[in-house]
């Protein structure tokens, strides 16, 4: 989107859309015909634009919902990521019986939002998480679980 | 001085060598939208309001009729379905960018903007 | 290393002749991959330390260091290739070398120390290596012992020897030549080369200039970077036969600005080969003058498009021009310019040595040769691999990319970049080439090859 | 250097030299300025201009455009986090996010005592070693949300911006 070089109005204009779109979609603020109204735009992008860039750019796109359309069902209807990674869908916790309260997530957290005393099993505080994914990186129990 | 032999809108013509396809529509009388075009400036081709059906063989696409000029045999179609369609977008796109699009404030913004673009081409669908 | 001044065919074969073979029989050269991704693994340190060692162990007359570029399976650096025995020690580290070093004088294996597969097996040689097996090397094979910033190397192995066959030729022969071995564009438009060069040399108006696409912009890949750090000799001969069989007397490589090593050792390869008279005026005594320039890019995706790079070598920004008037007939400053990518530079000299008909014989009967693809995202052997056009996405991603790390499963495979879309699981026994993948609603491109697994949502992808 | 000035103009003739003063090596001339000086000085974009006689919004116009200029100084610390689509899918989001709050910082911002720059940059090649983040000319390969924090920490132990990696 940043690489459009901006000459002309389906790329610069209608790759942004596309790509708000589906930000919505993957925050999950999609709704129901979104797929349609993405894959419509893209044609007039692809078939309206001077350059390989604006004629191209749609193809990822329009090849994930042909092979993974039920992927984007899942965000649009059930606000869901099956696969766990879009981040206003997804929660990340502390399963008990697992953790040994080693502190070693609490010290990479970037927003502090890990609480527990050493040998005690710790709590993930989701207001201020910003779903990072370090707490997960470092545990060694497989005691940080997201989805 | 060499000419081509063209169809536009279905009207067989000769028209001269590198000849403009939008000055020839214009001398039959067709009119295609334009926005970025203007006589004191040198044909830019970038708002694609112009973009017209170009049919040679088995091969089609769209072209901007400022820019695109005959050089072989060709067919122009300037109010083809794929045309009308394309172009409504195009205008749409334009329009979500006006700043009168209420919606286009807020987080959400973005998105509604796509969908100010929609509904800018669903009432957009009866003018060219 | 004085380059010696060569002024005809001859002078070449006498200074290989001097230079002797790739590698001395009689020592043992340690090579160590040192490209960009080499030595953001630490090449950098194991050079430092094998140079150690062999201080240390007073072997300085028995054995040789050489840096190379990248040797294509990027998971295993730092590396250390113990030549001409063929011995590979991957994921070198510091306290392993003096070992490795004191073996390797003693023509002994570490067996320890050398390659163990996914599956447990062990591999001594580069060449049995599994990741190899299907592969076929013909065009990044000799960045594996060429040294970048050393001429000699290259022209030790019969470089520029391409370059001599093709003045014997003749220009138009040369792209008959390249039309009968149906060589296609490298870089994602796969468009015929031959026809591009006719039409250049057919075009009137002086000079003619020809262009290596060296922006790369696609994310996930990076072959174009390898051949230019690893072997730019190559590329720089490929690019001569071209100018010449076109009449092309200046070129210009457009290189990444993310791609500094890259630009260095292209920049030293290019003063070596004018100190040789290999490039300048009346190479080799042809009578055929061509020089050779380096444009930094300025760091624009779109600059990947024709039109678009010349308006930046121009010194403008990289707006991409209506393509009615074909870059052929007026290109960079107006003038009649053929644009190819490094890649397809790279194929020229192997089809000048070795012939059409052996070149066409590779591949499937509309994408000949061989591809350079990079693998890389969510699989095991994350690198670069050769392979001839028509194997299938399945070999790719399991025989040779070892499949699926951490056990879990595979979900999709994104060819060609930005432009190409993404291929799920029942798709894999897709071959790879120009066409088919088309149908499949995706392109080859450039050669990158990004696995995703379970674990990667492709809502997230397509944002 | 004239006191005024925040560049010298003999370094930047030898640049002008060795790529020609002519309208075409603007960009490989503000390319070595930008290498120099590690942004492009508002003045030195004017006194390019006149040498290379193009004109200053032409001259601003390619200054914006490519993504390798920047018209603010960068931090002593240059931070770019790959965000190609090989290391997107292998988390490099997340590590832009954790950097991001660390360093209060979003992509493109220096920080104000000038030591920290945080970037995206498309791919830089380094693909096998998904996801990248390079500091100053320090690419490190493999890193994680989690190994983000030493990241920074052992940036910061290095002096200034021109270290060689150790």
């Amino acid at each position: 989107m940043e690489e459009s070089c901006g000459k002309c109005t389906p790329c610069r204009e209608g790759v942004r859309h596309l790509y708000d779109i589906l930000t919505d979609i993957s925050g999950g603020r999609g709704r129901e015909g979104d797929v349609e109204l993405l894959e419509s735009m893209s044609r007039a992008i692809m078939d309206g634009s001077i350059c390989g860039l604006g004629q191209t750019a749609p193809v990822p796109l329009l090849s994930t919902i042909r092979y993974f359309r039920d992927e984007f069902d899942a965000h649009i209807r059930d606000k869901k990521c099956p696969a766990g990674v879009c981040k206003e869908l997804v929660t990340y916790w502390i399963v008990e019986e697992k953790c040994p309260g080693c502190s070693l997530c609490l010290r990479v957290c970037p927003t502090d939002s890990i609480i527990g005393s050493k040998k005690v099993a710790h709590k993930i505080l989701t207001e201020n998480c910003i779903h990072c994914g370090a707490c997960e990186d470092v545990c060694k129990f497989g005691a940080v679980v997201h989805g | 001085m060499t000419t081509v032999s063209v169809s536009i809108d279905g009207r067989q013509l000769d028209v001269p060598y590198d000849a403009r396809v939008l000055d020839i529509a214009r001398e039959q009388g067709i009119t295609i939208p334009t926005m970025c075009e203007h006589e004191h400036l040198k044909p830019y081709g970038v708002c694609r309001v112009c973009l017209v059906e170009m049919r040679q063989g088995r091969r089609k696409k769209l072209v901007p009729a400022c820019v695109y000029t005959f050089r072989e045999p060709v067919e122009i179609f300037t109010d083809s379905e794929w045309v009308r369609e394309t172009r409504k977008w195009i205008l749409a796109f334009m329009l979500a960018r006006s700043p009168r699009e209420k919606s286009n404030s807020g987080h959400g913004g973005g998105a509604r903007r796509g969908r100010a673009a929609r509904q800018a081409q669903g009432n957009r669908r009866g003018q060219p | 290393m004085t380059v010696k001044r060569l002024t005809s065919p001859e002078d070449l074969a006498a200074w290989r002749g001097r230079i002797g073979p790739p590698y001395k029989q009689d020592r043992v050269t340690f090579v160590v991959s040192n490209g960009t991704c080499g030595q953001a693994a630490g090449s950098m340190d194991v050079l430092y330390d094998v140079h150690e060692a062999i201080e240390k162990l007073g072997a300085v007359e028995l054995a040789d260091i050489r840096a190379t570029g990248c040797h294509g399976f990027c998971a295993i650096e730092p590396l250390i290739l113990v030549q001409p025995a063929g011995v590979l020690y991957p994921k070198v580290k510091s306290d392993d070398v003096r070992a490795i070093v004191e073996a390797s004088l003693r023509g002994e294996v570490l067996e320890k120390k050398v390659y163990k597969d996914t599956d447990g097996a062990r591999y001594a040689r580069e060449s049995e290596l599994p990741y190899y097996r299907k592969q076929n090397l013909m065009i990044s094979g000799p960045s594996r012992w060429v040294d970048p910033l050393d001429i000699e190397t290259y022209v030790a192995g019969g470089g520029y020897d391409s370059l001599v066959k093709a003045f014997a030729m003749g220009g138009q022969a040369v792209i008959d030549e390249a039309k009968a071995a149906g060589l296609r564009g490298r870089g994602g438009g796969g468009f015929l080369a031959a026809r591009k060069w006719q039409s250049v040399r057919d075009a009137h108006g002086e000079p003619k200039y020809l262009l290596c696409n060296a922006d790369e912009g696609d994310p996930g890949a990076y072959m174009d970077r390898a051949l230019l750090e690893g072997n730019p000799h190559l590329v720089i001969e490929g690019m001569i036969i071209a100018a010449h069989a076109i009449g092309a007397t200046q070129g210009y490589v457009y290189v990444r600005h993310e791609y500094p090593v890259a630009v260095k050792n292209l920049t030293a390869a290019i003063k070596q080969a004018r100190e040789a008279d290999l490039l300048g005026k009346n190479i080799l005594g042809s009578g055929h003058d061509f020089d050779i320039n380096v444009s930094r890019g300025g760091g624009a995706f779109v600059c990947g498009e024709s039109t678009a790079l010349m308006a930046s070598i121009e010194g403008k920004p990289g707006e991409p021009r209506p393509k009615y008037v074909h870059t052929a007939e007026s290109g960079l400053w107006g003038k009649p310019s053929n644009l190819n990518n490094v890649e397809t530079f790279a194929n020229v000299p192997w089809i000048v040595a070795n012939g059409a008909a052996s070149y066409a014989k590779i591949g499937t009967d509309t994408s000949k040769g061989t591809k350079i693809f990079s693998l890389v995202g969510k699989v095991n052997h994350t690198g670069l691999i050769e392979v001839p056009m028509g194997t299938t996405l399945r070999e790719i991603v399991e025989d040779i990319g070892g499949g699926v790390p951490d056990g879990r499963s595979f979900k999709a495979v994104q060819t060609g970049g930005p432009s190409g879309g993404c291929l799920p699981a029942d798709r894999l026994d897709m071959p790879v080439g120009f066409d088919k993948l088309w149908d499949a609603g995706t392109i080859m491109g450039s050669g990158g090859m990004i696995v995703m697994d379970d674990h990667n949502c492709m809502v997230d992808i397509a944002r | 250097m004239s006191a005024a000035e925040t560049f010298c103009r003999t370094k930047v003739d030898t640049f002008i030299e060795t790529h020609g003063a002519a309208p075409s090596a603007l960009i490989q001339v503000l390319q070595d300025v930008q290498e120099e000086y590690r942004y492009l000085p508002a003045d030195a974009l004017v006194y390019v201009s006149e040498r290379l006689r193009v004109p200053l919004a032409q001259t601003y116009n390619v200054a914006t455009f490519y993504n390798a200029f920047s018209l603010n100084p960068i931090g002593k610390r240059h931070i770019s986090v790959c965000m190609g689509t090989a290391c997107h899918v292998r988390g490099s989001s997340m590590i832009l996010d954790n950097l991001s709050t660390r360093l209060n910082l979003k992509p493109g911002e220096t920080s104000a005592d000038g030591e920290y720059t945080l970037d995206t940059v498309n791919c830089l090649g380094a693909c096998s070693l998904a996801p990248v983040v390079v500091i100053n000319d320090a690419v490190h390969g493999k890193t994680s949300s989690g190994k983000a924090k030493k990241l920074l920490e052992k940036s910061a132990k290095k002096k200034s911006a021109g270290d060689k990696p150790s």
